[in-house]
């Protein structure tokens, strides 16, 4: 009975924290642009301000169940996802509920998020958000198939399809996999911006074409749902890169320096780029990264 | 606890100033004022350290801005994405144009003053407003929401029947939809 | 009954047909009954005969008293009484079908009826002779009354038709009796039995002249690539009874003759490869153009063509299990071409040449003919439970024990040719708007009940097949048995 | 009387007494209907004595059934996908005509499905095969649409696999001397090899075209899309699994036994590329229903992957992927008729926004899609992780891709689906569209469940096909209720994932949103941020032409070739042959006489080579 109180009082921490650190990078990444820029920017707190405003917001229409409830639908998944990526390497809160966090399963969950916020966007009939959605699903598919191959290189290379077998690996030879299976990770590094959305690939909200796509009307809770989601998922995927590539963490200062940096290469690359059309972006993923992802795959199995 | 005054009281600061703090625009850019929100916003004048930020549709924004003269044929569709808008809700009004008419007083079709129709919680002068009028104008909208004072939507609200009634006498055809929220 | 001599399956249609006209001037509707009467005896005597018969013990008939070598004799053996039998039961339904078949120029039923009755007789006669120039004179009835059948609708195309087969069955004729003539120079008997004794002293030369004039002769009346030109014709334009005989009877009579005289008469070496090959390319043939015929009737035709070279392959393997399953695609193709060819009669009754694309939507205007066409398609391209599964099947296994695997790939894949064609008939049928009004012709009482049999007997035999291949089996066993059917005719003979 | 003979007297029986009770009255027919579909299931699961035998000899052919395990897991998709059917066809099919031969060829269908799954001999399989095809293909054409081309399309496909699997059931009775399938899997280490890979892939052959492998798969779309989807969804769910159960044993019980592997290697190869290839086109169609008939193929294709690979986990998830398969695309293709009698139409292009007429319906069809996508926690997910992980531990990795691409690109066409038919603008035309009547809601209901349970507790399928599996071989099947387990020990608690994906939902349901909810008005699908665009209620708002356009940007290389107009192609060039070679009937008697002569001339030349002489 105390391991499972504790369970739950360690899922509800991790998501308390996954939800401030990813707000924070978010608050990180507007004055990081901000000083590129040449501006001043928001404060690094911004993006709390806005959650909060958006919640004290009232929400006086709906356009259906599906609606209402994708937010929550996001939300619940992102929340999910963190409770089956280890957070750290050991220690009694932050392992969360996972079993050992098996990656197949973990792709997939990660898709469940997206699907809720599509239908939520598809029932409100907007076209932009249909458009937006068709956009974020093509995408998907050119994104998820250089991560997969990396992924499954290391899979067969290390014969273990769970996160914490490769934390184990790591932390037995000592080396992270980013050094030791190297064209795995160039092809999981150069896939990684698809998944944040930053430019040059983001494409599915594109403010100035698609009134900011499938969440175009979505506002007050609906909204600050939605970022909240989006920032604890922000964290749930940064964790994955770091647990698989990065050797894990033993404790949150180590995990938030490896995130950060990890977080800036596409918040960076975003900063100086143009957005892609979508099958450029198509394209793109399907180039060099699936390249990589091949290299990878063929020294993984011989 | 919920219902005490005190605690309310508390409630509220922290609303406002959150609501302070965090302002998404949505810009009507037809009138020529709209020129001035890209350098408001970019990287000489940097609205966003207020945290302003612009928004791409109603649902999002807190803040309607009117960037000159309404049309008449406009003025219907600034009252469609007003009402879009979630409440709390605020309009700048931008420019001489929407105070009086500004250099369109007696054009036959634009609107004169912009309040009988929508309220607007603060006007920024001007003809144009230059971006630091502008962010004088948002900074003073930030201390009416401190206070509590921008209480537009509200009053939007009370006095529904006196804003239709105006509105239908400038717009003849009349095929909005009813006023739900 | 005490009847059992089989000379009444000859001499009875024979006398009938020709007292025919007398009866019709005694009262007209006699023309239409006493057919009926005779073919209904004939077919009784027939399975009575037939299922009393003692195994191994063929009843033989000497006519007028000489024996054979000398006189000329009928065999009624299992397999030969199989074949009659089968006979006298399709003719039997088609007198029933056709007792009242208005169609223009039907109600002039004494020519009719007289053909016909000459047809059947001929064809029986073909079957049951054991005389080798018998066989010939019966031949010549059943071709001379066939001629007389295609061109019954007196019609320009009837014309045509029935020239055509009667150039191709002149050239039969003369090949034929060319054959027995070179066959009697060197054997100098005319007698089956004798001759197949005899057989070994001929000539090689000689022998082989024979056996491809008898092959030609033989091949032209059994519809044999490429001398069956005749054919899509002569069953296009005789009307729809006469085609369904055709195909049932005298199709019969000539394979049966092809292969009573190969099989017992002459046995030279390669003429079963030979007449694999020519079965194959009958099929092939015969197929392919079905697929591209417009008329309904035509495409039976050509269908029927390819049946019967699937009959010729089965019996060229030259083994029991071939011979098995050759009977048992004769029995099919017997039953259901006939259903097929009785119920076209009446989907095409109202105009001359019905295409198959006015045929959209029959089957709601006219449901039992449809559903009986159907279901011979069904039956004919093999799909169980119908009989033409299990004729198939039993040809394929034929086919696989003469370790001929090539074969079994065309058969089926000529076979898939077979489902297009038919399946786009039923298409047509069920499964499309009818856009033409046509003048309806529900089929009479008398027609439902021929095709009800039939397709009862399909049915039956598909979901049991059991019902038939005893006596299959038991015909199968007597054609293998070449010494038998000597010792039987001849049963004074001393085989050295 | 023996209860398999029964069970198969039953159903022929309901045949003919759905047939005449419709002929005579359209009510009286539609209760007996419903009677045969109740009598049905509940005799197969009370009464039907599963180690019972009966055999006989018929035409020389000893022909024995019965059931084995491994049968009768598929009968299971059977006995329970079709009667649902069956009801739903009840109300689906109420305005239509014909309704006396449509359940007697569906019928006739299922008969033929139980038949083959207790068959123990190549005849009666062959037989029952046969029945199930011809019955499919009335009900193919059925509706009158494309008559000559899908149902010729369809039949053509069937005759030759069955054909090929009738040329080896006569090489495999030449060669054993027996029809029974013991004796050709006892015996088949001992022949040769060529006639292990004559009769083997002939058997493949005949299987795979009615899993719609890829190759063979062009029939699939047209006849999955114009038969009347109350009987589609038999036709995809169950029917199909028909391929899959031979499929399963040929490739287990003589090629891999055989050490041939390479041949289920290869099987499993076209079966990703089928997957890939099939959920391409499935993404670019704007029909529901070929959307659906696509689909079918890719997760065909996945079964057919699982069955190739031969491990035991990618059997496992093969099979569970049969299982799941005949739920949810039962339930989808219900969904398409639903929506196809109530709204008129399952043009993508047009129809949209039903959601708010037909609730029942979407959540029916979001559940199925869910588990379609294989997205955890439902049930779909399960198959999906097993197919990969067995892949995977076997080092299959460039397969695993494949499967991948197809199944991330499934979730394209998933969405557009539920989009597509049920949410985006709610348009004037569809006003009148009302819920499908209970009749129709209650089997995809059912369905549902099934596939909301098998998310936490999938064992209950595992074990059935644990069961099965013993009769590919495979004794002691390692499966727990909610534990799945690969091969390298890595495992997923799927109870775990279900139960915390449910309490966040709840909780976050409950605690923050359900005031709002109450708070909040409905307003229309026209009132929507349109940049200040006055939007009429008449006004066309829906987006739905050409949604994936850039995806077939990127795809435009791949997508210039089309399997199927190769075949159309080969298809003419054929008939064109055929009347090359029908001209030899010129229709001129004196050709027909100068035939005879020249053929007895040849014959005289050639006399010697022939006769010797």
């Amino acid at each position: 009975m105390e391991g499972i109180g504790y369970k739950i009082l360690g899922a509800v921490l991790t998501t308390i924290l996954a939800f401030v650190v990813g707000m924070f990078y978010g608050g990180f990444s507007r004055k990081i642009t901000a000083r590129i820029q040449n501006r001043v920017g928001p404060p690094v707190w911004q993006n709390f301000l806005d959650v909060l405003k958006l919640l004290f917001k009232k929400t006086s229409v709906r356009y259906g169940f599906m609606h209402h409830i994708a937010p929550l639908w996001m939300i619940s998944m992102s929340i999910t996802t963190l409770m089956f990526v280890p957070v750290l390497n050991d220690g009694l809160f932050f392992t969360n509920l996972n079993f050992s966090g098996d990656i197949i399963f973990l792709l997939y969950i990660m898709v469940m998020g997206s699907l809720g916020m599509a239908l939520g966007a598809g029932s409100t009939g907007n076209p932009n958000s249909a458009i937006g959605v068709s956009r974020g699903l093509t995408q998907m598919v050119g994104f998820e198939i250089p991560w997969v191959m990396a992924l499954v290189a290391l899979m067969i290379q290390y014969k273990t399809t769970s996160v914490t077998g490769l934390m184990e690996v790591q932390s037995q030879s000592g080396t992270w996999l980013m050094f030791s299976s190297p064209f795995a990770f160039i092809a999981a590094l150069l896939a990684m911006p698809g998944m944040f959305r930053y430019s040059p690939f983001d494409i599915v909200g594109a403010p100035s074409e698609l009134a900011s796509g499938p969440i175009s009307e979505f506002g007050g809770k609906y909204l600050s749902t939605m970022m909240t989601s989006g920032s604890i998922f922000a964290f749930v995927k940064l964790t994955l890169y770091v647990d698989i590539f990065m050797g894990g963490a033993s404790n949150l200062i180590v995990l938030v320096l490896k995130t950060f940096t990890l977080y800036m290469y596409p918040v960076l690359w975003g900063t100086v780029s143009a957005r892609f059309r979508t099958e450029q972006s198509v394209r793109y993923f399907w180039g060099w990264p699936t390249f990589f992802g091949f290299i990878a795959l063929i020294y993984a199995a011989f | 606890m919920y219902n005490d005054k005190e605690s309310q009281k508390i409630v509220d600061i922290i609303q406002n100033y959150a609501r302070k703090h965090s302002l998404f625009i949505l810009a009507y850019g037809t009138g020529c004022g709209a020129i001035e929100i890209p350098p408001t916003m970019t990287s000489r004048y940097d609205a966003e350290r207020f945290g302003i930020r612009g928004s791409a549709t109603p649902r999002q924004a807190d803040v309607l801005l009117i960037t000159g003269y309404l049309a008449t044929k406009s003025l219907k569709r600034v009252i469609k994405v007003y009402e879009q808008m979630q409440d709390p809700k605020y309009v700048i009004g931008f420019g001489s144009c929407t105070i009086n008419g500004g250099m369109y007083w007696d054009s036959y079709n634009t609107i004169n003053v912009l309040d009988k129709y929508l309220p607007v919680d603060v006007y920024i002068n001007g003809c144009m407003p230059r971006p630091e009028a502008v962010i004088a104008g948002f900074v003073k909208l930030q201390k009416l929401i401190q206070q509590g004072k921008a209480d537009g939507w509200d009053i939007y609200k009370k006095n529904i029947d006196e804003y239709k009634a105006n509105q239908k006498k400038i717009i003849t055809n009349w095929v909005m939809p009813d006023f739900n929220f | 009954m005490v009847i059992t001599d089989p000379v009444y399956f000859i001499a009875l249609p024979l006398l009938t047909a020709f007292l025919l006209p007398l009866f019709g001037k005694i009262y007209k509707p006699l023309i239409g009954i006493i057919p009926g009467l005779v073919f209904a005896f004939l077919a009784y005597i027939s399975f009575d005969l037939y299922l009393n018969l003692v195994p191994g013990k063929p009843i033989i008939i000497q006519m007028a008293g000489w024996a054979p070598p000398w006189g000329i004799n009928l065999v009624f053996s299992e397999f030969s009484g199989l074949i009659v039998t089968l006979i006298t039961f399709l003719a039997f339904l088609v007198w029933v079908y056709s007792y009242n078949f208005k169609k223009v120029g039907f109600d002039n039923s004494k020519k009719y009826f007289t053909l016909l009755m000459l047809m059947v007789a001929g064809s029986i006669g073909v079957v049951l002779t054991g005389d080798i120039f018998n066989m010939f004179v019966f031949l010549e009835i059943t071709a001379i009354s066939s001629y007389g059948l295609t061109a019954f609708y007196k019609g320009r195309d009837s014309a045509e038709a029935a020239f055509k087969y009667l150039l191709l069955g002149s050239l039969s004729s003369t090949f034929i009796l060319l054959a027995i003539l070179l066959l009697y120079k060197q054997v100098g008997t005319l007698n089956m039995a004798d001759i197949a004794v005899k057989a070994q002293s001929i000539d090689p030369k000689m022998k082989s002249i024979i056996a491809i004039l008898f092959f030609v002769g033989l091949g032209i009346e059994a519809e044999m690539f490429p001398m069956n030109g005749w054919v899509p014709d002569a069953y296009s334009q005789a009307p729809g009874p006469v085609a369904a005989s055709f195909a049932g009877m005298l199709a019969k009579s000539g394979i049966y003759a092809l292969i009573r005289v190969f099989y017992t008469v002459l046995e030279v070496d390669g003429v079963f490869d030979l007449l694999l090959i020519m079965g194959l390319l009958t099929i092939i043939f015969a197929e392919f153009s079905a697929m591209r015929q417009k008329h309904l009737r035509r495409m039976l035709a050509y269908s029927s063509i390819g049946q019967m070279g699937l009959i010729m392959v089965a019996f060229s393997f030259n083994t029991k299990a071939g011979i098995f399953a050759g009977l048992f695609l004769m029995f099919n193709h017997a039953i259901i071409k006939t259903l097929l060819f009785l119920s076209s009669g009446f989907l095409t009754y109202s105009t001359k040449q019905k295409k198959i694309r006015d045929l959209d939507g029959f089957g709601k205007i006219m449901p039992f003919t449809s559903l009986m066409f159907g279901l011979g398609a069904f039956a004919i391209v093999g799909l169980p439970p119908f009989s033409g599964f299990w004729g198939k099947l039993n040809m394929l296994v034929a086919t696989a024990d003469s370790n001929l695997y090539f074969v079994i790939a065309l058969i089926l894949l000529v076979a898939v040719v077979e489902i297009v064609y038919y399946f786009k008939v039923i298409g047509r049928l069920y499964f499309r708007q009818q856009h033409k009004e046509v003048e309806v012709h529900n089929p009479t009482w008398n027609a439902i009940l021929a095709m009800s049999i039939l397709a009862i007997v399909i049915i039956g035999v598909g979901i049991y097949p059991d019902l038939i291949t005893g006596y299959l089996t038991k015909a199968a066993n007597e054609l293998f048995d070449k010494a038998g059917y000597i010792h039987s005719v001849l049963p004074n003979l001393s085989l050295n | 009387m023996n209860s398999l003979v029964l069970l198969i007297l039953i159903i022929a029986g309901g045949a003919l007494l759905s047939y005449f009770g419709h002929k005579i009255n359209k009510i009286l027919g539609n209760i007996t209907v419903f009677a045969v579909a109740l009598i049905i299931p509940i005799y197969w699961f009370t009464q039907v004595d599963f180690t019972e035998t009966v055999s006989f000899t018929v035409s020389g052919f000893h022909m024995e059934l019965g059931y084995n395990m491994y049968g009768r897991l598929f009968s299971m998709i059977v006995m329970i996908l079709s009667p649902l059917a069956l009801i739903y066809a009840i109300g689906y099919m109420k305005d239509q005509k014909k309704l006396a031969t449509f359940y007697f060829s569906f019928l006739f269908s299922i008969l033929g499905m139980t038949g083959i799954l207790m068959s123990r001999d190549f005849v009666s399989l062959f037989i029952f095969w046969e029945i199930m095809t011809w019955s499919s293909y009335l009900l193919v054409i059925f509706l009158g649409k494309d008559v000559q081309k899908t149902g010729i399309k369809y039949m053509v496909f069937s005759a030759i696999g069955a054909y090929a699997m009738l040329m080896a059931i006569v090489i495999i009775y030449k060669n054993t001397g027996s029809m029974m399938l013991s004796d050709y899997f006892g015996s088949f280490a001992g022949f040769t090899l060529q006639t292990k890979l004559l009769t083997g892939i002939l058997l493949l052959l005949g299987f795979a075209v009615k899993s719609a492998v890829m190759p063979f798969h062009v029939w699939a779309p047209g006849a999955y899309s114009n038969t009347p989807m109350a009987y589609t969804s038999v036709f995809s769910g169950a029917l199909s699994k028909m391929g899959i159960y031979g499929l399963g044993f040929v490739v287990v019980n003589l090629f891999a036994q055989a050490n041939l592997e390479i041949v289920g290697y290869v099987l499993a190869w076209l079966g990703a590329i089928t997957a890939v290839l099939a959920t391409f086109s499935a993404v670019f169609q704007h029909d529901a229903k070929k959307l659906l008939a696509y689909s079918s193929i890719a997760q065909l294709g996945y079964i057919v992957t699982g069955i190739g690979i031969g491990t035991e986990l990618s059997i496992m998830a093969g099979l569970y992927l049969a299982v799941l398969h005949a739920a949810f695309k039962g339930v989808l293709f219900m969904v398409v008729g639903a929506v196809e009698r109530q709204a008129g139409t399952t043009d993508m292009n047009v129809v949209s926004g039903l959601v708010r007429k037909m609730p029942f319906t979407f959540f029916t069809a979001l559940i199925a899609i869910i588990a379609l996508a294989g997205i955890p926690p439902l049930g779909g997910f399960v198959g999906k992780w097993m197919l990969y992980e067995s892949l995977i531990n076997n080092g299959n990795f460039l397969m695993v891709i494949m499967i991948f691409l197809s199944s991330t690109a499934a979730f394209l066409y998933c969405f557009k689906f539920l989009f597509g038919l049920f949410l985006g603008q709610q348009e004037l035309e569809f006003d009148h569209v009302k819920e499908a009547s209970p009749i129709m809601i209650i089997p995809m209901l059912l369905l549902s469940v099934f596939l909301l349970v098998t998310g936490a507790y999938p064992g209950i399928v595992f074990k059935y096909i644990a069961e099965g599996m013993t009769n590919l071989g495979f004794h002691n099947v390692n499966w727990q209720m909610s534990v799945l387990t690969n091969a390298w020990g890595d495992s997923v608690n799927v109870q775990h994932v279900y139960l915390s994906v449910v309490v966040v939902f709840v909780a976050f349901l409950i605690f923050i949103t359900w005031r709002g909810y109450k708070h909040a008005t409905k307003i229309s699908t026209k009132d929507i941020s349109s940049s200040g665009e006055m939007i009429k209620p008449e006004d066309n708002m829906t987006y739905a032409m050409d949604f994936y356009k850039p995806f077939e940007r990127v795809l435009s290389p791949i997508l210039k070739y089309k399997i199927n107009k190769y075949y159309e192609d080969f298809g003419k060039g054929l008939e064109a042959l055929f009347d090359f070679m029908r001209r030899i009937y010129t229709g001129n008697g004196q050709t027909y006489a100068v035939y005879v002569i020249v053929f007895l001339a040849i014959l005289l030349i050639f006399s010697k080579s022939i006769f010797g002489y």
